[in-house]
């Protein structure tokens, strides 16, 4: 079956995202497709370059890297989201004269578009709300 | 069929008791996160009203799973015991959500 | 909500689809930025011709209050206040707009005060409505 | 003397139920953000148990405050006639901190 | 907390005063990063000698609960579980560690279960210990 | 009077940092000094230099940063929370080897110390708590 995870939560700052995550990591085990992982509201903080955790704990944001680019997954984030919270990549960074980008690679800016979209090309469409 | 997850704790948040009158005959609700909280209602006085609903709902074919990690992380296990809750792994829910026509989430 | 100017990258095509979308409000404006997201995710399915409702339940039913004059702060000192992009939905024929009627009597508020397009249902119906959509997205 | 600041919904958290039975004779409350719906706890039957704590705490000299501005800014202004609430600005807030020994955030 | 290691630019001094800090916590661990910096704040100021105290009413009981063998999600996955650092409080001078009875008994926490150094309180104390504190943070 | 202002909010995603900013102004024009804001939790996001918002809305960070250099205010954001939210200044950038820096200038980062420190110092403290 062809599954979309929406994730809406920062990592480190509540438990959605290692819960999307830890889904994710079920869903392919299980040998479903991942039609698309997309990031909105404060899970636009997941695909930014720039965080920065301790050796020894687990790392958020190259762990979805890995496993985005292992499955190849098409991983968006929402671009009105992410410009709201400071997260660009090199196009935006340059268009709005921004002093850098922060976008890791594996994740691409995209539109609401896409989140409809994968509502409707997928069989199960599951959402991991913030803990706001 | 509906499966409705849950993932505030119902002794902070409504989202429990705002989910639970909109679950169908035959729907499933799993707790996750904070929300495992909620396997409290069976043992805790205080949640009567929740507890009521919840035994009015399983009545109807509705089926109450906890995610089995969340509550070991919060040493919860004991909890288990005699629950209304049937805890699943990571694995379990993914087989919940394919098995559900559609995902509700309560946040 | 300036998304068409800001998301130049946003490209929105019609989809040919018969599934419906319901759009499941839960939370305030303005306490929180996901009231804000559900009407901007009901806009962009609009958009693309999709058919699209939104159903406001428990705090939710704040969204619906007419209040389209008021000052606002923060991120709604566009001028546009939230009650004036709820007025907007149908224009990006975004509707029906359902609001739980227990909802609303729960918070006291005056019915009088509604935005016009809001539809009123009984509580039962809310069910009913979760199951008879094709899609469902909660906020 | 303690000021108590309130900013989640009473609709949807514990938040201001949590907060009334730790406040002491003399204190103020001040409801900000979302935490300003819980005004209608005065006229919504379905609050009477916070309703009733209010109204015994004013007998003890707990003053009751809202922030106007988020009041506005929800279109709750009609609220506010009847109201146990007294509406304040920004800079009586500030004033509120300044007259407190300390500050308590409820959210 | 591996606070140390990390912040190397966080200078930790004593500081020569009289008032005393209250953290109140009222969060659930894990579900939130709030009851991970409730504590990281007491033990900064623990490090530098200010007389520190922890108040855990509501959700923050929870916090409590002896659990330090458990495998844990995320953040967590250090090796440190939230219970592991609650029991190495004291050793950085933080203390007491005062749980609100009615907050514990209204969730059915087995008592037994708390971390050794916790210290039930009856709930009326609960405001004469918010108002004896000089300064209160709350998380 | 001394206050001092702990923001536990991002911009746009809740209103803790908007309510912080105007009670700031507000304290300042009632004559008060601000002693430090700190900046913990989500907060940090209000010191991010690339949030990029549409042009005729408020822009958060840049009016801090206005308040800030105005008024001469020690504006201090939490190092450990910053780090593992991403918001990075030069010198921690060069040392965990991360490619960009996106710490705006007025904001400093610095260790829970100066909370402590600014809870002692302070006639009056107050935190502005998120949503969540």
């Amino acid at each position: 079956m062809k599954f979309s995870i929406i994730i809406l939560g920062a990592p480190y700052t509540d438990e959605a995202a290692e819960t999307a995550f830890r889904f994710a990591q079920a869903t392919l085990k299980k040998d479903h497709e991942i039609y698309r992982l997309f990031f909105y509201h404060d899970g636009v903080h997941n695909a930014s370059s720039l965080m920065t955790l301790p050796q020894d704990e687990v790392q958020p944001t190259s762990r979805w890297q890995q496993l985005i680019e292992e499955h190849q997954l098409d991983a968006v984030v929402c671009i009105a989201s992410a410009l709201r919270r400071g997260i660009l990549n090199k196009g935006e960074a340059r268009r709005f004269s921004k002093p850098a980008d922060n976008l890791l690679a594996g994740f691409k800016l995209a539109g609401l578009g896409e989140l409809v979209d994968a509502a409707l090309q997928s069989d199960k469409l599951i959402t991991f709300g913030p803990c706001s | 069929m509906i499966l409705h997850t849950v993932n505030k704790s119902p002794y902070s948040s409504q989202c429990l008791s705002d989910c639970l009158p909109r679950v169908a005959p035959g729907d499933a609700v799993l707790l996750i996160e904070d929300g495992v909280y909620g396997i409290n209602c069976a043992v805790s006085l205080s949640m009567t009203p929740v507890n009521e609903t919840i035994l009015r709902l399983r009545e109807t074919q509705v089926r109450f799973y906890v995610l089995r990690e969340d509550i070991k992380a919060r040493g919860l296990d004991d909890h288990l015991k005699g629950s209304l809750f049937k805890p699943v792994d990571y694995e379990g829910f993914v087989d919940l959500v394919g098995n559900a026509d559609k995902v509700l989430s309560w946040y | 909500m300036n998304q068409a100017t800001h998301n130049s990258t946003d490209a929105v095509s019609p989809v040919s689809t018969t599934k419906r979308l319901l759009v499941v409000c839960r939370t305030a404006p303005y306490g929180s930025s996901l009231a804000r997201e559900s009407l901007e995710t009901a806009l962009a399915a609009g958009a693309m011709g999709i058919n699209v409702a939104m159903l406001f339940i428990d705090e939710g039913v704040w969204q619906l209050i007419d209040n389209r004059d008021a000052h606002h702060k923060g991120h709604t000192e566009t001028g546009k206040s939230h009650s004036a992009t709820i007025s907007a939905l149908p224009i990006y024929d975004v509707g029906p707009l359902l609001a739980d009627k227990e909802s609303l009597s729960q918070r006291g508020i005056d019915l009088g005060r509604l935005a016009d397009d809001a539809e009123i249902i009984e509580t039962v119906q809310v069910i009913n409505i979760l199951n008879s959509y094709e899609i469902v997205l909660s906020f």
